[in-house]
């Protein structure tokens, strides 16, 4: 088990150092920095002044080896745009992105799965298929407009929920704030967790109906049948339980692509995590930021692959013992 | 457990309940609010935040005259001596007093490296410290306009900004961030208690204000909304107090919806159509080994297919001014004296017969998408009138970063054909004859955002003569003359001031500049 | 009395055009004790007759008509609810799988306990016992502790061991096993078989055993049932039925049985069997292309020469080769084998009897060792011309029908394809001449060419499968396990066209078989493999007659007897 | 057990039509009436897509049609319409019957275009990576995995500035479509990768690969003769599902403004236009291109739906 993990955690940073190199190449190309950090009227030898002190004219490799040494110091530099440390930016807005993708797993996990075994145990149920197909508009429309048709609906007409941001906030301890402990921040998480997590919703629940209709049909199902067990065991620790490795594998995945789809989310309903800092930093060429989001959404992504693998081995027992024994 | 989270939410509730019975202003703003140290960007809204915490030693009225600000009176002593006579009592948030030394100060400060508003006083102005509160300038010439932008020249404590390091002024090259870009310290009417960029800025009240407050407001909640549709609908929610800039064509929406107002006006920012007149062969373009645009009939064709008026009624829904020359009738007062050339595309059609283009041709232009009001839809507009006359205008629509990226001189001015907003910070003409008139070399040197490289000798020469006049009538024919040529030779197309919008809760009574700029000073709420 | 009863049984299948009836009219009884065995071939409807009774039909079966009685009771008439709580406690399972039918995730304890407490009532603590108690009841050593594992840490042959305790784990009265030895080696499956026997004497239980093998049946069961295409046509006494058969399929069945102790010279031409090969047109070998330009140099002495082969596969990977680990395959396997003749290699799963048959025709290549083909040595033959004259020589007949044939080919493309690549034909219209003559040759006719794979039942297949490997014209043909998938009917024309070919065409063969019966009737000598290693090679009389090795006598001993079964129809082949 | 095979002789030689009209999957798709209700829509859509161009009352890509007096007229029924412009205007004067079935042309080309790009990357690396497997393998899946770090969003931001960075001079009026295609496309190669991968490892282990082989073809040929084939049929689901799933991510990506330019609008385009005029009460011009794209995807992923159920052999 050790040499597994300590295995992954080397490719683990293979993979983030692959990352950086990569999006560092690509950052030469999105556009110049200097034009979003100096008004209209600076004239061009001050242009090339700040770029020359910024170390933009220095060849990439030198950039990109100041970049990894400040990196594994956890200093990503200064923002462009807000002068400020960019390990700093990202660290306040990470608790809003996270307990923003948190509830809208959540949402997508207690809807989805449900919803997934119903449809998957009663395939040719009228319900079943209302629930497939209503599942779909889900992922039939573009999440901005979801998002936009929500506000419309919830914030301008019914003025039920708000329509942008995190309401109050609670600080817990120096560097997380929480919006689960007001009623505002609650109100607030609702409307943006849904957009977010319906595509994942329907994603989830399609996966769950496809891999019990496989399960339902195995021998070992067949013969806890023919021993007399109650559906409601068969259903939910035979059946449910042989279903849970393929869609812990993709709703690792999705977790991972629910903190990339936050980028549309938080810009539609102004929710101050990393996704809207990361869009800015891509329209005002704000590097620091850029290159940081990305080594943290490939960070993300690895401890969630990790996670998933050791969940793999907590769920079944064959990948326990080939370890040790053969 | 349970418990304990409702008796926190009830605390919770109470204490921000409390906060709500004061006077507090929420607002929003398209852009964000990223960094404090006042000499970093020259930027509108920036700088118009900034304007909330910090003053000049002169100020501007709503509608911008003028006015005494940190500086009770100054008197032009001799053509290149100005002096200065400061307001005496005025403190800083910190409670330090404003004196000379901090005007000598912060002249030194914003003239230093990494400063983007050097501009603001030249190198060679000398700054001599009469008394504690008197201060005179020295200039290496005359210059009438010297004090135009000191009402965004903000004043900084001395002693604060020592003692603080923060003496250089914040750069992006930095390593460790600069106390005063994290934090403020002005003698303006409020302070800045929480500042989280791009997230939301807090400002309060400072009860030590030298100045009699117009306002009632104990806080100000600012928060930046990029999205349109979410900025109104926080505003029609009754979330916000007010926003800007509203879509115009939401304008009726948030006039009908009760409780709220557009406040609409004219702003000073001028758009225009530029083209490039420099290069030999126009970089997007069919036409190869001539450049049509040098020819100013085919400029004129392209001005005179455009129709200004559908363009205000369609897509500004009104709320724009035509303009004929490159400034705001605001800010000069011959402004009268200009007409539009008709819009007349059979004459259009006739010009570029008549340059050798019977059948039109083809061109590439360059538009931004996020920068001005419905800037892509006008460059759209454009290119449907100019498709009309035969000339097909393929329409490369960008953000702003990439488009000032590929346009401007550090993109090696790589246009033929574009867009683009022009606000003359002092309110000046000379400021939009020099930037968008002057000839220019290929590294931007002359009139730097004179993209099209539009260039008449004698354009260049009124514009020095008109730097050192001092005498008003006399300056403003200089000025006449001077546009008179350049719209003669259609150096560039103007179409519109657009419109300002801002979206106010009728519980809301404030003053709209014509900048754009948002001044906390007038803002009443009942 | 008996305990269960089926009268007049009728399952139907409503398809989309017509109904399919699975099971027509089937009249059974078992008495306590006794086991009962239905036998047929595929599609004959005895496992329909197992999922009827218990209430498990498969999606849209139905009873058509009749009336299942479990120790008088009627049961095929009961709701859901109530046949839900007789499966396990009144009737018992047993499926074939057993590496499928436990679920994975949960251990042998929770299965057993999760069905003793829904069916007995006893308390948690009793079923633990209990299940300890059971599992030491079906022969699993140190029950206490392999009653904490998971299904995987259990061999095949102890896995049906934990099904059969979850299957009578609530004492039921009527236990249904559906092909419970199918998937186990030949050793494993005496084990089983007798341990059901005992069970059943000891537990007083009534056993339906469906099974298409008659090993089977005359091993352990007191009557038999004989299906054929959902009718039952005999039912009787065992020993009657298999000795002095009534019924013409019954007859045909017995007789296409391969039996380890007669060597016959061709299997009786059975009727009542589809798909059975019909006179199209016939070749003269002498003239034709296949027996034409037979260009290869003749040999002396051994045609194919295996000499001490290893093989090893890596089973973990690591970047310090100590650290890597590996399953030795093969052991140092030596043997030749000489122009004409069959070899035959005999052993149970996992004895690399497959291996050495990839080794030969390269599919692997081996750790250490070489393998000489009409004199030349192939493991260190690099010239890619040369590998491919090698090739062409030796071709290969592999074991599932159903997944050796690519099913998005047409017949005749398949066939067609050796010959394309080594060009034996010279233009187009002739190759596919030729693929008709051979599709012809192997009783399929030439107009099975435009049709998929998927159109043929698994004899057939074989049948492509065969001329595919005559393409290329080959001197030495591998046939791996060629019957083991195929009902018995069907390997008898198999294993008759195998012997037809060999006499016309003079072929070597390297006959690959875990069935000692088939082997004998088969090959000239026979290698016995176990765990990688070449345990002894003997003429195959000789092998049967005086064994040498323990495995082989083991092997032999456990072979279930067919004395019981009728001896008419069979030619006898004179040693 | 039902093994019902007939006797090759016996089998009348069918047409093609007729074979597929008996098959099994063809009756499974008449009884379902949601699918053919979505086959027929997806049919519709298509076709009035490609025929866009003699079907639309108007060309919205030809600027000269373009008048901006029409701008913002509602659709017909409201007061104001005008009978030229069935569902109304946008704020151009474009048609939007004409502009949505432009827009289509648009969506689509780029979802096809996209997903053919990711699958035959996908399929290509999947094929070598699950028959090669060994150093070969093990390289192409770390690959997949950095890639799937980045998401489709991500890749496609950084492609679109690349491409305008490298490409300076660009014709986005000509190029977005390809840039589009490029960056959603290299987004979800890695799924088919996967599957096919996947689908390969188990069908080189079947005889008829080692067939192939004893008879001495080589691995390449083996490859895309004999197993492609064979691993089609998930390829087709996902290829399905990605086709709505690449539309989608065209429309959002115009929402952050990468998209194709408004000049040549696609209904993501013409969504992320009509945003901005919901509150403004001309909800025509969002609410229309926004029906037509959900009733197109919500068409398209019944059709995979319904395939992924009829072409699992275990669901039959």
């Amino acid at each position: 088990m050790f040499g597994f993990i300590s295995r992954r955690l080397v490719m683990a940073v293979v993979v983030m150092f692959v990352v950086a190199l990569i999006s560092f190449t690509l950052f030469r190309f999105v556009g110049d920095p200097i034009n979003q950090m100096v008004g209209i009227e600076t004239t061009p030898e001050q242009r090339e002044a700040l770029r020359e002190r910024l170390g933009l004219n220095d060849p990439i490799i030198v950039q990109f080896a100041r970049f990894i040494m400040g990196a594994l110091q956890f200093d990503f530099g200064n923002s462009y745009q807000f002068k400020q440390p960019v390990a700093e930016l990202i660290g306040k807005r990470l608790p809003a992105t996270l307990e923003l993708s948190f509830v809208s797993a959540l949402f997508a996990l207690f809807v989805g799965v449900p919803m997934g075994v119903y449809t998957g145990l009663n395939r040719h149920s009228a319900i079943s298929k209302l629930f497939l197909s209503v599942s779909l508009i889900g992922v039939s429309l573009p999440t901005f407009f979801i998002g936009i048709l929500l506000i419309f609906v919830f914030s301008v007409h019914l003025q039920w929920l708000p329509s942008f941001g995190r309401g109050d906030v609670v600080a817990l301890g120096g560097w997380w704030t929480t919006g689960f402990l007001t009623v505002s921040g609650l109100k607030a998480l609702i409307l943006p967790a849904i957009t977010l997590g319906l595509f994942q919703m329907t994603l989830i629940m399609r996966l769950i109906r496809a891999e019990m209709l496989e399960v339902m049909r195995t021998d070992y199902i067949k013969f806890a049948r023919a021993r007399g067990l109650p559906s409601r065991s068969i259903n939910f620790i035979h059946a449910l339980k042989n279903t849970m490795v393929p869609v812990i594998t993709i709703t690792g995945l999705q977790l991972g692509s629910i903190i990339a789809f936050a980028i549309i989310t938080e810009t539609v309903f102004q929710w101050p995590g990393m996704g809207l800092l990361f869009l800015q930093a891509v329209q005002n060429v704000d590097i620091p930021i850029m290159a940081a989001y990305l080594m943290l959404t490939a960070f993300i992504f690895v401890t969630i692959n990790l996670a998933v693998d050791i969940l793999y081995v907590v769920i079944d027992p064959r990948l326990r013992t080939e370890r040790s024994g053969l | 457990m349970r418990k304990r989270i409702a008796a926190a939410a009830v605390l919770l509730a109470a204490f921000t309940g409390q906060q709500a019975s004061a006077e507090t202003l929420k607002f929003a703003f398209q852009g964000t609010y990223n960094q404090l140290d006042p000499y970093s960007l020259n930027e509108t809204f920036t700088l118009s935040m900034h304007g909330n915490v910090y003053e000049g030693l002169t100020a501007r009225t709503p509608d911008l005259q003028i006015v005494p600000g940190l500086a009770e009176s100054w008197e032009i002593i001799e053509p290149t001596r100005w002096r200065f006579h400061l307001r005496k009592g005025v403190k800083f948030h910190n409670g330090n007093d404003f004196t000379a030394e901090d005007v000598a100060f912060s002249a030194e400060r914003i003239r230093s490296e990494g400063s983007d508003l050097t501009t603001r006083v030249e190198p060679g102005v000398k700054v001599e410290i009469v008394d504690d509160y008197t201060v005179d300038f020295v200039l290496p010439s005359p210059n009438p306009i010297l004090h135009y932008e000191w009402n965004t020249w903000y004043i900084m404590d001395k002693e604060w900004t020592e003692a603080n390091d923060a003496v250089a002024v914040t750069s992006a090259s930095d390593t460790s961030p600069n106390h005063a870009s994290l934090y403020a310290n002005g003698t303006g009417p409020f302070k800045i208690t929480t500042h989280e960029p791009g997230v939301r800025t807090v400002f309060e009240k400072f009860d030590g204000w030298w100045n009699e407050p117009k306002h009632n407001l104990d806080r100000v909640e600012f928060t930046p909304i990029g999205s349109d549709a979410t900025r109104v609908a926080a505003l029609l929610s009754g979330e916000m107090d007010m926003v800007y800039p509203i879509p115009v064509q939401d304008i009726k929406r948030v006039n009908e919806n009760d409780g709220t107002t557009a406040l609409t006006g004219p702003e000073l920012r001028t758009i225009f159509l530029g083209m490039d007149q420099r290069r030999d062969e126009l970089l997007y373009s069919d036409v190869k080994g001539k450049n049509p645009f040098k020819d100013v009939r085919v400029r004129k064709a392209v001005y005179q297919a455009i129709d200004i008026e559908a363009i205000k009624s369609k897509i500004m829904r009104d709320l724009s001014t035509p303009s004929a020359i490159m400034i705001s009738p605001f800010l000069f007062d011959n402004a009268e004296e200009f007409e539009r050339y008709p819009y007349d595309p059979e004459a259009s059609k006739a010009l570029l017969a008549e340059a050798g283009y019977p059948e039109g041709f083809s061109v590439g232009m360059d538009c931004p998408n996020d920068r001005y009001v419905n800037d892509e839809a006008i460059c759209q507009a454009v290119a449907a009138f100019l498709a009309r006359v035969g000339i097909k205008v393929d329409l490369n629509a960008q953000p702003k970063a990439q488009y000032f990226a590929k346009i401007l001189a550090s993109g090696g001015y790589d246009t033929s054909f574009y867009m683009l907003g022009w606000t003359p910070g002092s309110f000046d003409s000379y400021n939009v004859l020099l930037n968008l008139h002057n000839c220019r070399d290929d590294a931007g040197n002359g009139g730097p955002f004179n993209l099209g490289g539009y260039c008449n000798e004698k354009v260049d020469e009124l514009t020095q003569q008109i730097l050192s006049e001092n005498d008003p009538e006399q300056r403003n024919a200089l000025i006449t003359e001077a546009y008179r040529i350049t719209t003669d030779e259609v150096s560039h197309i103007p179409l519109h001031q657009q419109g300002l919008a801002w979206g106010v809760a009728d519980s809301v009574s404030l003053e709209q500049r014509a900048d754009n700029q948002f001044d906390f000073r007038y803002v009443v709420k009942n | 009395m008996s305990i269960l009863e089926i009268r007049g049984l009728t399952v139907e299948f409503p398809g989309r055009k017509d109904t399919f009836v699975a099971a027509r009219d089937i009249n059974l009884s078992i008495e306590p004790g006794k086991i009962l065995g239905v036998v047929g071939e595929s599609g004959a409807g005895k496992s329909t007759v197992g999922n009827a009774v218990i209430g498990l039909l498969e999606h849209p079966g139905r009873l058509g008509a009749g009336e299942i009685f479990v120790h008088g009771e009627r049961i095929d008439n009961l709701p859901a609810k109530r046949m839900r709580e007789l499966r396990g406690k009144r009737i018992g399972m047993i499926f074939q799988d057993p590496l499928t039918s436990l679920d994975p995730l949960q251990t042998v304890e929770f299965q057993l306990v999760e069905t003793m407490l829904e069916h007995l009532p006893i308390s948690k603590g009793e079923a633990k016992q209990r299940a300890i108690d059971l599992l030491d009841q079906v022969g699993i050593p140190n029950p206490a502790e392999r009653v904490k594992q998971y299904p995987h840490q259990f061999s095949g042959g102890m896995r049906q061991r934990v099904v059969i305790a979850l299957a009578l784990c609530a004492e039921p009265e009527v236990v249904i096993a559906d092909e419970p030895t199918t998937a186990l080696d030949v050793s494993i499956q005496a084990q089983i078989l007798n341990l059901m026997k005992k069970l059943c004497a000891e537990k007083n239980v009534a056993m339906l055993v469906i099974t298409h093998d008659m090993g089977v049946i005359a091993e352990i069961t007191d009557h038999v049932a004989v299906m054929y295409r959902g009718n039952l046509v005999e039912y009787g006494e065992s020993q009657q039925i298999l000795g002095s058969p009534q019924h013409e399929y019954t007859k045909s069945l017995i007789a296409a049985v391969p039996r380890p102790d007669v060597r016959v010279h061709r299997f009786p031409q059975v009727d009542y069997i589809e798909g059975s090969a019909k006179p199209f047109k016939q070749i003269d070998i002498a003239t034709h292309w296949l027996g034409q330009s037979r260009d290869y140099t003749p040999v002396d002495g051994a045609l194919l020469s295996v000499d001490q082969i290893d093989m090893k596969f890596m089973t973990r990977n690591a970047w310090l080769p100590k650290n890597r680990q590996f399953f030795q395959a093969l052991k140092k396997v030596s043997f030749d084998i000489k122009p004409g003749e069959t070899f035959g290699l005999v052993g149970e799963s996992g004895s690399g009897k497959s291996t050495v048959a990839r080794v030969i025709t390269g599919l692997y290549h081996p750790s250490a060792g070489t393998v000489t083909f009409a004199g030349q040595e192939l493991t260190s033959l690099h010239d890619r011309r040369q590998v491919l004259a090698m090739r062409r020589q030796m071709q290969m007949i592999f074991q599932d029908p159903y997944s050796s044939l690519n099913a998005r080919m047409r017949v005749k493309d398949i066939v067609a394809e050796p010959i394309k690549f080594h060009k034996l034909a010279s233009t187009n219209s002739e190759c596919f001449r030729i693929v008709d003559d051979l599709l012809d040759h192997v009783g399929l006719g030439s107009a099975a060419g435009k049709k998929y794979p998927h159109e043929f039942s698994g004899g057939q297949r074989q049948r492509i499968s065969i001329a595919r490997a005559l393409a290329t014209r080959p001197r030495f043909l591998i046939c791996d396990e060629p019957t083991s998938a195929l009902d018995v009917s069907i390997q008898a024309q198999i294993l008759n066209l195998l012997k037809d070919l060999q006499d016309e065409l003079g072929l070597t063969m390297l006959f690959i078989s875990h069935d000692l019966a088939v082997i004998r009737q088969m090959c000239n000598r026979t290698g016995v493999m176990r765990f990688g290693e070449l345990l002894e090679v003997q003429e195959t009389e000789a092998l049967f007659e005086s064994p040498q090795a323990d495995y082989t006598k083991e092997l032999l001993g456990l072979m279930p007897s067919m004395d019981m079964l009728s001896r008419d129809n069979l030619e006898e082949e004179v040693a | 057990m039902t093994d019902q095979t007939t006797r090759p002789e016996d089998v009348a030689e069918k047409g093609r039509i007729a074979r597929i009209i008996d098959s099994d999957i063809f009756h499974s798709f008449i009884r379902s009436k949601v699918t053919v209700i979505a086959a027929i829509v997806t049919a519709i859509f298509m076709i009035s897509a490609l025929l866009a161009p003699w079907i639309a009352p108007h060309n919205p890509f030809d600027l000269a049609q373009i008048s901006i007096l029409d701008a913002r007229v509602p659709p017909i029924g409201m007061d104001a319409s005008d009978p030229s412009f069935l569902l109304g205007t946008d704020d151009q004067g474009r048609d939007m019957l004409s502009g949505i079935l432009y827009g289509m042309r648009i969506s689509l080309a780029v979802g096809f275009l996209s997903v053919a790009f990711a699958a035959v990357l996908g399929i290509f690396l999947g094929l070598v990576s699950g028959y090669v497997g060994g150093r070969t393998d093990a390289i192409i899946m770390r690959i997949a995995e950095v890639q799937l770090t980045f998401p489709a969003i991500l890749i496609a931001l950084l492609i679109d500035g690349i491409a305008n960075g490298v490409f300076g001079n660009l014709d986005r009026e000509r190029w977005a479509v390809w840039i589009l295609t490029f960056s959603i496309g290299l987004s979800f190669w890695v799924q088919y990768a996967r599957t096919v991968r996947g689908s390969t490892m188990v069908e080189k282990n079947k005889e008829y690969v080692q067939a192939a082989r004893v008879i001495g073809i080589p691995s390449f040929i083996i490859m895309f003769r004999h197993v492609l084939p064979n691993v089609m049929g998930p390829v087709l689901v996902i290829a399905t599902i990605n086709l709505a799933l690449a539309i989608i991510t065209e429309a959002t990506l115009s929402f952050l403004g990468v998209g194709v330019p408004a000049t040549q609008p696609s209904l993501g385009t013409l969504i992320r236009i009509g945003n901005d005029f919901l509150f403004s009460g001309e909800w025509w011009i969002a609410i229309f291109p926004g029906l037509a794209l959900a009733m197109l995807v919500l068409a398209v992923n019944l059709l995979g739906d319904w395939m992924r159920d009829a072409l699992n052999p275990k669901l039959r």
